[in-house]
């Protein structure tokens, strides 16, 4: 069965959301794992946006959170009020699953979405935050797709847009910040989760046909690679929901 | 704010009585809709330089403001205009040669920043941004902070929770009100005395609007009667907040309008093409902005088969199956 | 909070499932408008008893759990009927003889308090109440709020303006967030997932709503399918806050459902007559809650014809010209 | 022309509401004063309620402030959050006039509608603030109704509920409220101001047959008399338009 990177990225990131998840998403992949995961593993998972659409029946892949396509037969279109605090609520809060992207990131998850180069003279400066910063600081599991480049997986980030595990092991919690953090960064490459006690970065899975050391090669930090395993492939079935449910326009695939 | 009856007035008026240059402006709308473009390419026109714009992730209408060379500060979470440009192009060139100063917030923060103006209290607290550099790093230096009255002199606070640990929080961020010198919406429905219907999602707008020292209305449908006070449970901004109200139909072109029009993606990516080149760029603006009259004029340039080609589809609110490649 | 497909449950068992002994309970409605009466007079007939309550002015609705000896705390800016209680007398007996412990705010407060808790902060800022004894006499004493984890402790607290002047504000009042363990509400119209609609004024319901651990709610209209999802911007709750639907038609009354019947003047004075008085108010507790099976059998003793003088005009949403006197 | 003290009192109350006031109100007389300003003299004056109705088209007199004649035709239907922050609001805050009414005032404009007694074990409680002490806190401009009598009108309040000026002079803005309070009280004998500098109450006005001792003996505290004249009636026309537009139901009047 023949399928392209974007497809494996966007299977791995579905099949970790559940039902009973309320998934947070943005434009691109990352709408496209959320449509998955509901329409193939997790059909009572919720899917919202920052913009405030609820549970938005999307008959065509939206090409921005604030496209019109968001606000068609929602559950209800609320604002940017509305969304942020569904997520830092305590009691809705609790089960969101935030999908994230970003232009570097740490071994302890932290993003940059802000700029390269110093913040006031800046070599490139990328569209900021947004809703990345509040997402990150709230829920408790997020999902980071990434490109995986040794210019993106860092020693130390420009800026640090949207916090993860900040200096890793209890420094997330000390800074006053919920529980939770980033769970898992799915790449071209394979998948990487975050120890339980130290929050660091490790390697959890490859692709078919990747090896550890190609990981290791693209990024400017080391990881544990002793816990890899091959990611399974889309499976059939996967790949023609994925394909005729969520972009037949094939505006992202 | 006014109570008069009858708040209906011309763009070209409207603008240069109250965004004057030097001005604190916010516009509503996100990334690719609802951005009120027809004042937006007025404001351009009329050459307004040096305001300070507050933005939440306002894409198209806050990158044009940029590259007609309106805009000489901004505090913003987000520049980007969905897939056409991640980040938005003049923005991108704007900051990085130094041309506007720039300050970050994330998105949530800068929806409390106008929910704390329109509420009337000096801050809002939230738990977003605690660890990151969003709280370390300042655009605007304490030095022009204080030099400024209109900016409050401490970008966002870190403060202990007052309640001790109540709601399991030991430390909250504060972030400062906004009360723009002017808001800007594009609105579906709103009548003479300036009530407004959004439909569907509302954004920030409301916020922005009762927030705002000026509150500048455009509208698609203008309605000269009382016809807005049946169903008024669908009214989100009372009149009360209003200072004027304009009829623009097709105000929010090139992007979306729920239930009128969508975004016209070929506008939307020919003007990214031009936006990475100065001498392109140049040739834009004076093509589409400065030898226009009016947004009318423009959308006459763009002409009806394009515009047909986006109406919204009454079932789904937008065009749907519209060639978006 | 659930996901699920369809919350719908009978008034019986969700009251006995969620809203336990000692539990922490808010009602929606104000005064006379839109109490779940049906699920009030259900918790009174299943004798639960020591409730704390949250209230705003939730007149009528919390009048009868106090008289009904449920409740045993009670956090609260006004407790009155309209005109037909200035006070509400089953309250200001059981203040005046020291049967429930109260604690006073205003309603700005309360409201606040519920948006901290449904927006996941600690506490909101407000200038009210500054100078007052809102501020300075605490109904319930700093031992016994450090003696209960379900209770902040401090009523409330002045704080400076970290942000020095800023919006010329020296001094807030920071109030502190809630968080119910339940709240009920009782809407015109919900779907099976939960998702609802209210018509005519919202109060602070969507707070309550949003700040809930659960939330149960009572509809006059039930959609079985996605009916709601059609025209969703009038939609102000949501189905992913809500864990229990109740069909529950005349839910409200004796208190108004704008759109689908007023108060009863009649039921209101009858009520406010029996009050003044323990041995009339037990006959009332027996004859109209105690000795019916649920609020249908309260619809049959009342009878057709008068709920019939009730009824919405369609035009203006309430009984015009209703004898009220 | 005959008319009743209620009458009397509510065009008293009306002459004070402007055009482009936007007028807080509560049930009963202040309703009235509130609709008779805009049926009379102040046609484009707003009303509002603290349950979030703005502009409503009062067809008949609400019983509550949470009737449902509230809601019907109005500018917008929101909520408390909306009602408050209006009055809070740097910019529509500074046109609001509330009309309040209480159990007890003192000599500063200062109001109790709490509790009689101790607060831990009253003589007599009373609804309490509802959104009493936010407009008072709030708004430049009060309009205040109270029945003239000693146990109304008391050298100190047994709860203070609602700022006014507090202890005088400066007071209310070293509490760090905003300018405002207090306008006038309107009682059923005559018209109470309130001095720029002291901040403390005088008679400015008695009711056609009333003596300024009459209203002295009806008080526990002194005020200065010297500034006092007589309240002009209604007119024909503003009774008309009171009885016609305002209560044809005779609910209040």
């Amino acid at each position: 069965m023949d399928y392209t990177l974007k497809e494996m990225m966007a299977i791995v990131a579905a099949r970790e959301i559940r039902n009973e998840d309320i998934v947070f998403c943005g434009t691109g992949i990352s709408m496209l794992a959320a449509m998955a995961a509901k329409n193939i593993n997790a059909p009572e998972s919720v899917i919202f946006f920052e913009t405030g659409a609820i549970d938005s029946q999307l008959e065509e892949l939206p090409l921005a959170v604030g496209d019109s396509r968001v606000m068609y037969r929602t559950s209800a279109n609320g604002g940017l009020l509305d969304s942020f605090a569904t997520m830092q609520n305590p009691i809705t809060g609790k089960h969101v699953v935030g999908i994230l992207g970003a232009a570097q990131i740490d071994k302890f998850g932290n993003l940059n979405s802000t700029v390269i180069g110093d913040y006031y003279s800046p070599k490139t400066r990328f569209s900021g935050s947004g809703g990345g910063c509040d997402v990150a600081s709230f829920v408790p599991r997020s999902i980071i797709f990434m490109q995986h480049e040794k210019r993106k997986f860092v020693q130390k980030l420009d800026y640090l847009t949207s916090p993860g595990y900040l200096n890793g092991g209890n420094s997330r919690k000390e800074a006053g910040l919920l529980d939770g953090g980033p769970v898992m960064v799915i790449t071209n490459l394979g998948v990487m989760r975050f120890d339980d006690t130290t929050k660091e970065m490790y390697l959890s899975g490859v692709y078919p046909g990747v090896t550890p050391q190609k990981i290791l090669d693209n990024m400017e930090f080391n990881v544990d690679i002793s816990r890899v395993k091959e990611e399974i492939p889309p499976s059939e079935e996967e790949l023609r929901l994925l394909r005729d449910k969520c972009d037949n326009q094939r505006l992202i695939l | 704010m006014n109570l008069k009856q009858n708040k209906e007035t011309d763009l070209k008026s409207v603008i240069s009585t109250y965004v004057t240059s030097g001005c604190h402006l916010s516009i509503g709308g996100f990334t690719i809709n609802r951005n009120p473009m027809a004042a937006v390419y007025e404001i351009i026109r009329q050459k307004i330089q040096g305001l300070h714009i507050y933005a939440h992730s306002n894409g198209q209408g806050v990158d044009e403001l940029i590259g007609g060379g309106c805009v000489s500060s901004i505090e913003i979470a987000y520049a980007g205009s969905g897939k056409f440009a991640s980040t938005c192009i003049r923005f991108k060139k704007a900051v990085q040669e130094n041309f506007i100063k720039i300050e970050d917030y994330s998105n949530y923060q800068m929806t409390l920043r106008f929910l704390a103006g329109s509420m009337g209290v000096p801050f809002l607290p939230t738990r977003s941004s605690l660890g990151s550099d969003i709280i370390k790093i300042w655009g605007f230096s304490p030095e022009m902070r204080k030099e400024n009255s209109k900016f409050p002199n401490d970008k966002l606070k870190v403060m202990d929770n007052p309640f001790d640990n109540w709601c399991d929080t030991q430390k909250v961020v504060v972030v400062p009100a906004i009360n723009p010198d002017v808001t800007i919406l594009h609105v579906q429905e709103a009548d003479l005395r300036g009530n407004c219907r959004i439909q569907g999602l509302s954004f920030a707008d409301v916020e922005q609007a009762k927030s705002a020292k000026h509150l500048i209305i455009t509208c698609e449908k203008l309605y000269k009667g009382d016809e807005l006070k049946i169903d008024s449970d669908r009214t989100q901004i009372p009149f009360i907040h209003v200072d004027a109200v304009v009829h623009a139909p097709w105000g929010a072109y090139p992007t979306a309008c729920y239930n009128y029009y969508d975004y016209d993606p070929r506008y939307l990516k020919d003007y990214a093409t031009a936006a990475k080149d100065d001498g392109l760029y140049n040739d834009y603006l004076k093509k589409f902005v400065y030898d226009l009259n009016d947004h009318n004029a423009l959308l006459k340039v763009v002409g009806d088969e394009r515009l047909n080609t986006i109406k919204a589809d009454p079932r789904t609110g937008y065009a749907a199956n519209l060639d978006r490649r």
